[in-house]
Parts: C-alpha cells; structure tokens; sequence
C-alpha cells in the first residue's frame, strides 16, 4: 500500500536544479514587491530576508548541482550577513521609533530628527 | 538515507515557502507577517534537507528560525502597532513596485526558459554524512592548513561584532 | 500615596516628574497589579508606572476590604466592640484586643492583675510568632520558595491550637476582656506552651537553613527596597520595618505595658534597611519572642485573672490614647469618651496602613519583582490597612 | 510478524538509517505515547515529591495514593470551557500552544536512546535538536503576544529574552562537548573514526565517541567537562522556564506569565508542551555529558558478568516499585472505604511486578538460551533503561530545584546569563580546545 503510493509520487516530475531555481526566484520577486510597496519598516526587513534566503536557496541549488559545498559556505556568510543586518536594522528601528512613534518608511524622509 | 517521494516534499515546501511569501508581503499586522515569514524559512529549511545540505537547514533553523525571528517579534512587540495596522499599508508607489516585480519575474522566467540546458545534475555528489565535516574543514581548514573560507569567516566575525556593537548603541535609551 | 484617591482618576495623580519625556518613552507602560493579585496579600490594587520592567512610580488603591471599623466602634457599647479589633489584622488578632483592652483599661483607670498580664504577655507573644511564620511563608512564596510556606504553616498550626484550646477560636480569638482575660489558663497550659519553645526553635532554624544563606534568596532581598532611618521615621513607619534601618525602638522597651518591662530581651536592629535586614528581623524577634515567651511562663504568677470591673462599662470623659508593639508596628488606639457606654470616637493607629505609605520610596527604580518582594516585606495585612 | 519483529531486531541501524519506514512510524507512535506517559507520571511524581519536600502528603484521594490524579486531571481539563478573550488574536491564540507542542515533540526524532532505539540518526543531530527546541520560544512569544494583555506580554517579552540568552550559553556548551568527540587521544591532529580530527554532531556518534574513549564527558578533560556539563544543566532550566528561572510564568508576578488567559485544553498542551521540552532537554544533557545509553561504571566494573547485573537493573527497578506498591497495600487503613483503593493499588503493584518479571524474564532467558531475539532485546531493553534513568535523575532533580529555590529577578537572571555563563562556557570551549590539542 505504502509502497504503491510511492511508486505514484515517482511517476511525478523528477525535481531538477530548475524547480529550486523557479521558486528562488518567485520568493526573490515576493521579497523584491515587499521592499518596494510596503510601508510599514518590520515588513520591509522581512522582505530583505525573503530576499537573501531566495539567494541562499540558489547558491545551496546550485552547490548540489556542482556537486561541491562552495555554495553552501556562501549561503553560510549570506545568513551571517542577515543577522547583522536583522540586527542592526531594528536597532535603527527601535531608536527611531524612540523618537518618532513612527515606523512607516514614507515617514522616515528625513535625515536627521 | 534515499528520499521519499521526492516530488511531493518538494512541491509542498515550495507551496508552503511561495505561500508563505506572498502572506509576508501583503498581511496587514506585523506579527502575522513575521509568522508565515517563519513557515517560509522552515520550508526552506526542509528545502535545503532534500538538497542533501543538512548544516545549511540546521543553521536555517537555529540562526533564522530561532534567532532572528524571535529577535523581529521582540521588536514588533516592543513597537507596537496598533496605529500601524490601521493605516495604509502600501505606499503610493505600489504600481511601480508590482510592475518591477512582474517584469524581474518575467525576465528570471525568460532566462531559465532559455538556457534550460544548462542546469542539470552534473558533479559528483558529497555524501550527506560527511557535510558538516566537510563545511567544517572548508571554513576551519585541517591538519594545520588554513581553510578556504577561514580568511572571510574571520571577516564574517568581524561584521557580526560591528554589528552587535551598533545595535546595543542604536537600541540604546539616550543616543 | 492618596488613601482618599478616587480609583477613576488615580492614574492623573501618578507622580510624573521621574521621566523626562512622560508622553515618548515607547516602553512606558502602566500596569494594574490588582486588586486580585497573588502577590498582594489580599485586595491592595497597586498601580505600577514601568518603564520596559523597572518602576518610574507607583500608587496604592486601597479600601477594597473597608468595612468601617472605627464608625462601628461609635455605635456598639466598649465591650460588644471588643470582637471587632480581631477583624483588622486577623493573623495577629491577639495584639489587635491586647492594645484594644488596654487602651480601655487605661480610660477606666483599672489594671489587669498580674496573672492576667502574665497570660497575655504568652499569648501576645505566641500571635507574633504566627504572625512573622505567616509573613515568612507568604513572603518566600513571593520571591519564588515555595517550601518555606508549608514548614511554617505546619508549625503555625500548633500555636493555633493553643488558642483554641485557650479561648476556642483559632483565628479571630477574642482572647481578652477588659480588665483581664476572660478565661482562666487551661489544666496544661504551662506544659504545651513549654513543648512548643522546645518545639519551635529547632524549627526557625529549618526556616534559616532554607533561606539565609541561599544565594538566590540574598540576590532577591539585599539591597532591594531600601528604606534610611530618616525616611522610614519621617514615614512614621514603625515594627520591623523600622527597626531593620537601624532605629532601636520598640513600644515593649520605650513604653512598657503589660508587664514587658519584668522581661529581659533584646531589640533586634538591623543595619542597611533593605529587605534582607528586615528578613534577619523578623526571625530574631521569633527567638526574642520565644524568650520573652519561656520567662513568662516560668514566672507565672497565681491570682484572680480578671480585674474588678463594672459589668456596664461608663468610662469617665475624657480621651486616652495607647499603644502596643504589634507584630507589624506600632498599634494605637485612640478613644474619646463622652461618658455614655458607646466610645464618641474611636480612631486606630494600624501599622500597616502607615507602613505601606513606605512602598512607593522604597520601589522606585527597581524591578516588577521587587515590587511584589517589597509588598511581602512589608508585611501588610489589608484588613488593616482598609479597616 | 515475527519476521517482521526479526527484520528489525537484526538490525543495527536505527529505522531512519535504514529507511525502514514502517518502523520509523512505529518508533514515532511509540515515542509519542511514552512522552505523553512520561509526562502524566512526571505530573504525578512531581506532585508527590514536591509534597513530601513541603511536609504534606499531595494527592491522596483520586485512586491510591492519587496515582489516578493526572488522568483526573486530564479529563477536568479536556471538559473545561475554552476561554478565548474577545480582544484576543484568534488564530495566533489558536496555534501557538501546538507550535510549543510541536517544537518539543519533534526534537525526539533523534534523541539517541540506544544504538538502534531512535528514530532516525541525523548527521547534525544534536544541531537539529538545538535548532527545533529554541522554536518553542515561538509559541510562547505568540500566545503573550495574541491574548492581547499586560501580564502575558511581559511573560512573553521576558521569556523570548531569556530563552535567547541562555541559547547562547547552552550552545557553546554543547559545541565544547561536541569538540571532545574530535580529541580523541591520538595526538595533534590525529585520525580517527570520524575523519580528519574532526567530530561529530551525530547524537548517536556523540555517544559512540564516547564509548570509544571509555569516558563520559562529563569526566574528561577534569574539571572541562564538569564545568561544560554545569552550565548546560543551568541553562537548560532557563530554557525550559522552570524553577528558579520560572519567570515567565511567576506567578506571584505576572499571575501565570504568558499562559495567564489560557484555559482547558490549550493551557494542558503548554504544561505538556513544557515537560515534554524538560525530558528532551534532559536527554541532550544525557547524551552529551552522561554516556548516553551506556550503562554506569562500564571500565571499572566491565566484563560479561558486569553486563549481566547491570541488564537486571531494568527488572528490578519494576519489581522494586512493586515493593513499594504492596508495602503501600498493607498499610492501607483496614476500613470498607479504602476496599477499592487497596485492591486497585494492589493491582497496579501486579502490573508493575509483572513487567518486572517479564523484563528479568527476557534477560534470563537471552543468558540461558543465547537466542538471538533475546540478545538483541536485551541489549536494547538495557540501553533503553538507562538511558530513561538518567533522564528520570535530572527530572528528579527538577522537581528539588523547584522546592529549594526561590525564583531570580530578571536583571539578575540576565546577568547571569550574559555576564557569568557565557563568559565560562567560552573560556571552558577555548581551555578545552587548548587541552585537547596539547593532550591530544
């Protein structure tokens, strides 16, 4: 029974680099809508982690297609990158709103307060 | 250990990180945002375990899923947004911003629809039981020599310091 | 604090001055910390202006349990009003008559006989030991330490049990009259309470054993809620709490009463004010009272126990005021008699009540938890402080 | 089916190594069913325990001795009305209980409990674990958060920092255990089983490492690996909210902390969800400083005859408990009332004194008849057991925590995270590195 199921899912596509690369991409594109519409800075930063992590799963897609473990380094510095920049980004944003009581970026178009 | 019902796991990750996105961009309140941002990530991270790259997923979830997010809920919390969610959530320039989007979409669809020949399985593949030693060895180095990567993973500590350093003096009372 | 405040408005009353920016500040937040809280002991609301968890301010709602003692008092003759005293600070129901007895023997002019103030002197004593058991239970139980709870309750109940056995009620005792004590000592008195000296103080060194040296405890208690000497007497704060910042003044040393001046004992003090201070009080004044306790009953004299008093009281005009060392502070009743068998006005001095006028110095710029560990050490006991 | 039985017992792979799906399930089910045995047993004891710490007796009237409280209890809870407050976040306030839920049941998939007895092996074992247990902060960040109240946020606020905190701690504490698998004795860069000088993160590797070095953790290295092992054991209670690093629920606080408005049902998966974590993080701390499933004293007292006694241990622990069941019956009051009680712990003592002759039983006969089911049970039953022992002695110890300690304020608790454990944790992981490499 368990067996036959498997069988029928095997049938399926076989999934190939171009399937991760697809969703990279759609979860790139999401990130990339996010940063340009929203208004509100926390979604903003969380569009830039749907970004990085849609180049991490590339660099993973293609380090399993090359068969080495160079892009799994590099996805490695790429969520170092993220928590720094996680970090450092609602620190900003914690100060900020400190003083404004605001956290929508067409508010924030000023240099300094 | 051979994968089960390879397809199926990867549609539903794929659904669930796609899925996931889409609620990330266009919720309303900031807690759910940040909450499917987290199934996104998890789906991810199960993507990165049928990609045979165990310590990436491992990271995924301890440093993202477990860190950085709770560190987002911290703040949203902190900050909070009742007036926020009442207000207008996309900013004026939201045309442009979908238009943008569509077209980099179309174009990523292009190229992949082009140079379909050029990404297929080729490369001898690591055995899944020695990734972490050989991720290890790639950013530490063995038997003495320095790793590839132990230059920038130095570089890499380096940013993290700065950046725990400018986010105690930015979450700082008084400036 | 505003005793009168009107709940509604009492947050307009909330002192502002500690916070530069009172209306910016993103992590300034007011939480209602009763008037059902675990920690409260009881239905003290406490409003607590935070800062992320520290304490800009705070202010005391109270009278969620005032039932209007002191206007009853005018209305019920001296002797029906005696039971009523039990009722405002029911865990030292003794001490509460004692003082109420003696303010109206001092209007009558009468003294209990010598037996008589032997009896209360034991049993006044064996209230401020359950007394400080149940602040030490409910006080660690705050701070987090269960267990300390259940071993002073445990040993709490013996001293219940000679009441009862005294004057059959455990809680509210009633246990005096005016002009002696109602009840003569029952066959074995001497010989129970003797057992549970022996009893009992093995057992506070249980309880010290547990909390004196405990890391955790010393971190929770030193230096927390701090309270100077100038402070607490400019307050008018009085008991333990007075004592652990360094002012040796006790009513049972400075103005006798009922035969304390026959005893030798020491005034415990303490030294920094801070809880801990008054933690290390507290269980001195257990030892002292188990002292206090075995030279009483040593020296208990025979005799009548009950003074020649009229049976309808009519005290002579005038006004008196009196005081006792109650387990919490200092206990005063002030009574104006008219003549007629009913006080004109009857007005107590309640320790409690004029202790926790000391919470709002004594949190500022410390932590949520502190709060609760103030509240404990302060030993309140709403019935009271709402009367 | 014996086949069946037979195609496992031959193997010495865990289900998932194998990719022996139906025993994967089977090992699933039955881990489910044991935690949530584990954690009603654990209700009980604790109850208990905690009582006679506190000189009273704790549950006494729902079965004997109260051993039927916890199914009591789980009924009150399951019939109770399911508050959700008007202002809460519905959906939020809905999943967050099955996130805690989820987070501390999945960690079991590689909790080693013998060579063969886990689910599967992962190769980043003890990562996972680490990774998987801190999502539980998830759940109690969101049911603060979603019940839209004072005291439930700070709970929240309180226990997403503090669990952050000590992760830090823990982590560097595990990573110094996981270096100790590389130094393996054989010098500067040595080689040895797992490669290069290089470790594992395998839970079951950690374990085999260990057996390979005839030492536990805990021990090597004097005093390394006791220091490492202390500041895992402090920071797994913080982790787990409980005494003296209860915070986030004090309830002389915050009321119940950040499952104040929670009722019924919800409320019962938090309390299962947070046993459920103690166990779990009881057995990393098993795994990596305790020798895993192996047996006490295994280079002292070696040998078969060693192993023999040692195997009866699990025996005679159910027929120990027996015991304490039947000299329970006898002195039971001798009176009609107590009639059912009498015979139902009489019953309960039966049941335990069989399993216990069942288990001794098994050991015999694998010693008499040298059958290879019978070995392979054996081995398996005895890892199994003390691997449950050691876990059981940290939830003893749980529970005297929670009866000696008072609870820590949150400055304090913080300092001691950041200012005291993780300055320790990375002197003990640079010292250890140091000693590993001069030592070998």
């Amino acid at each position: 029974m368990l067996s036959a199921k498997c069988q029928v899912l095997r049938l399926m596509v076989p999934v190939t680099t171009i399937h991760y690369l697809v969703v990279a991409a759609a979860l790139f594109v999401l990130g990339v809508i996010g940063v340009l519409t929203r208004r509100n800075v926390v979604i903003v930063l969380m569009s830039i982690e749907l970004i990085l992590n849609a180049v991490n799963l590339n660099l993973v897609a293609f380090s399993r297609m090359w068969g080495g473990l160079h892009g799994q380094v590099f996805s490695i510095f790429v969520v170092v990158d993220a928590a720094a920049e996680a970090a450092v980004g609602l620190g900003i944003l914690i100060a900020f709103f400190r003083n404004n009581e605001t956290i929508n970026v067409d508010e924030i178009d000023l240099l300094k307060w | 250990m051979t994968p089960v019902a390879t397809p199926f796991f990867f549609y539903l990750l794929s659904g669930l990180a796609i899925a996931g996105g889409l609620l990330v961009i266009t919720r309303r309140n900031a807690i759910h945002s940040a909450l499917a941002l987290i199934v996104t990530l998890l789906a991810i991270a199960g993507l990165y375990l049928m990609l045979y790259a165990p310590f990436v997923a491992g990271v995924q979830i301890i440093v993202y899923a477990g860190g950085i997010m709770v560190l987002f809920l911290f703040v949203i919390m902190l900050v909070s947004l009742e007036r926020t969610a009442k207000e207008r959530q996309f900013n004026r320039m939201w045309p442009v911003g979908l238009l943008a989007g569509c077209s980099l979409l179309a174009l990523f669809m292009s190229v992949y629809a082009k140079g379909k020949g050029l990404f297929v399985e080729r490369g001898p593949q690591l055995p899944e039981s020695e990734n972490t030693q050989q991720i290890g060895i790639m950013l530490y180095g063995e038997a003495g020599r320095m790793g590839q990567y132990t230059f920038a993973f130095e570089i890499a500590s380096l940013l993290l310091l700065v950046a725990i350093l400018g986010a105690v003096i930015m979450a700082k009372k008084r400036i | 604090m505003n005793a009168q405040a009107d709940p509604e408005n009492a947050l307009t009353n909330l002192d502002l001055e500690t916070s530069e920016r009172p209306h910016l500040d993103s992590n300034e937040l007011i939480i209602n910390m009763g008037p059902q809280h675990p920690a409260t002991h009881g239905v003290l609301r406490v409003i607590l202006r935070l800062d992320g968890e520290k304490v800009l301010g705070t202010e005391c709602v109270i009278g969620y349990l005032h039932r209007g003692v002191e206007k009853i008092g005018e209305n019920r003759t001296y002797t029906m009003f005696n039971p009523y005293v039990d009722r405002m600070d029911y865990v030292a129901a003794v001490s509460n008559g004692l003082g109420y007895c003696q303010t109206v023997e001092k209007l009558l002019n009468v003294e209990a006989p010598p037996r008589a103030n032997y009896v209360r002197v034991i049993l006044t004593e064996l209230n401020r030991i359950a007394s400080h058991q149940l602040w030490l239970g409910t006080h660690a139980l705050d701070i987090g330490a269960m267990t300390p709870l259940f071993y002073t309750f445990r040993d709490r109940e013996e001293i219940l049990k000679i009441f009862e056995k005294y004057c059959g009620a455990r809680l509210t005792t009633h246990a005096f009259r005016i002009g002696g004590c109602q009840y003569e000592t029952y066959r074995g008195f001497e010989k129970e309470v003797k057992n549970y000296l022996q009893y009992l103080a093995p057992h506070i060194d249980e309880y010290e054993e547990l909390l004196t040296t405990n890391r955790i405890w010393l971190e929770r208690t030193k230096k927390v809620g701090v309270i100077s000497a100038a402070d607490a007497i400019a307050l008018g704060v009085t008991g333990p709490v007075l004592r652990a910042s360094g002012v040796k003044w006790d009513i049972r040393k400075a103005q006798p009463y009922a035969n304390y001046s026959a005893f030798d004992f020491d005034i415990p003090t303490g030294e920094n004010g801070d809880t801990y201070d008054r933690y290390l009080v507290r269980m001195a004044e257990m030892r002292q009272s188990l002292r206090i306790i075995e030279q009483a009953v040593n020296g208990i004299p025979e005799g009548p126990i009950m003074a020649k008093v009229p049976k309808v009281i009519k005290p002579p005009v005038g006004e008196v005021y009196h005081s006792i060392e109650a387990p919490k502070g200092e206990l005063g009743y002030f009574i104006v008699s008219d003549g007629s068998t009913q006080p004109y006005r009857v007005r107590v001095r309640p320790p409690s009540f004029v202790n926790l006028q000391a919470l709002d110095i004594m949190v500022r710029g410390l932590l949520v938890a502190d709060v609760v560990a103030v509240i404990g050490t302060l030993d309140i006991v709403l019935g009271e402080v709402d009367r | 089916m014996l086949d069946l039985l037979r195609s496992y017992l031959g193997s010495t792979l865990t289900p998932g190594q194998a990719n022996n799906q139906l025993w994967a399930l089977i090992y699933v089910l039955i881990i489910f069913a044991g935690v949530s045995v584990a954690v009603m047993t654990m209700n009980w004891v604790e109850r208990k325990a905690l009582a006679h710490f506190q000189v009273r007796l704790g549950p006494m009237r729902v079965g004997p001795h109260g051993l039927l409280q916890p199914i009591a209890d789980a009924i009150k809870l399951l019939i109770k009305e399911d508050i959700i407050p008007s202002e809460a976040d519905k959906f939020v306030f809905w999943i967050a209980p099955l996130i805690g839920l989820l987070a501390s049941f999945t960690v079991y998939t590689v909790v080693p409990f013998g060579p063969s007895q886990a689910v599967s092996d992962m190769n980043i074992g003890i990562l996972f674990m680490l990774g998987v247990s801190s999502l539980a902060v998830l759940g109690v960040v969101m049911a603060g958060w979603a019940s839209n109240s004072h005291y439930p946020l700070i709970g929240a606020l309180r226990s997403s920092a503090q669990m952050v905190s000590y992760e830090v701690a823990m982590g560097l504490a595990v990573v110094s255990a996981i270096l100790m698998t590389s130094l393996h004795g054989l010098g500067l860069y040595g080689v040895s089983k797992f490669g290069d000088g290089t470790g594992t993160l395998s839970m079951i590797g950690i374990v085999q490492a260990q057996q390979e070095q005839h030492v536990w953790f805990l021990f090597k290295f004097f005093p390394l690996g006791f220091m490492a092992f202390g500041i895992f054991a402090i920071a797994m209670i913080a982790e787990t909210n409980r005494a003296p690093f209860d915070l986030p629920e004090a309830e002389s606080e915050l009321t119940a902390g950040y499952h104040t408005e929670y009722s019924g049902l919800r409320w019962s998966l938090f309390m299962l969800a947070e046993y459920a974590a103690m166990i779990a993080v009881s057995s990393i701390a098993v795994t990596l400083w305790l020798g895993g499933w192996m047996r006490p004293f295994p280079n002292w007292l070696s040998g078969s005859a060693w192993d023999l006694v040692f195997s009866l241990f699990a025996g005679l622990t159910f027929v120990a408990l027996a015991v304490i069941a039947f000299v329970g019956v006898v002195r039971m009051p001798r009176h009609s009332y107590f009639r059912v009680q009498t015979i139902g712990l009489a019953g309960f003592g039966l049941l335990l004194a069989l399993i216990g002759i069942l288990l001794l039983g098994i050991v015999i006969g694998a010693k008499v008849s040298h059958h290879d089911i019978l070995n392979r049970t054996t081995e398996g039953m005895t890892n199994v057991y003390w691997f449950l022992f050691k876990v059981a002695v940290f939830m003893y110890l749980y529970i005297w925590y929670r009866a000696t300690w008072p609870r820590y304020r949150f400055d304090q608790l913080m300092r001691v995270g950041w200012k005291v454990m993780l300055p320790v944790s990375l002197g003990v992981l640079i010292v250890t590195a140091i000693v590993g490499v001069i030592l070998g």
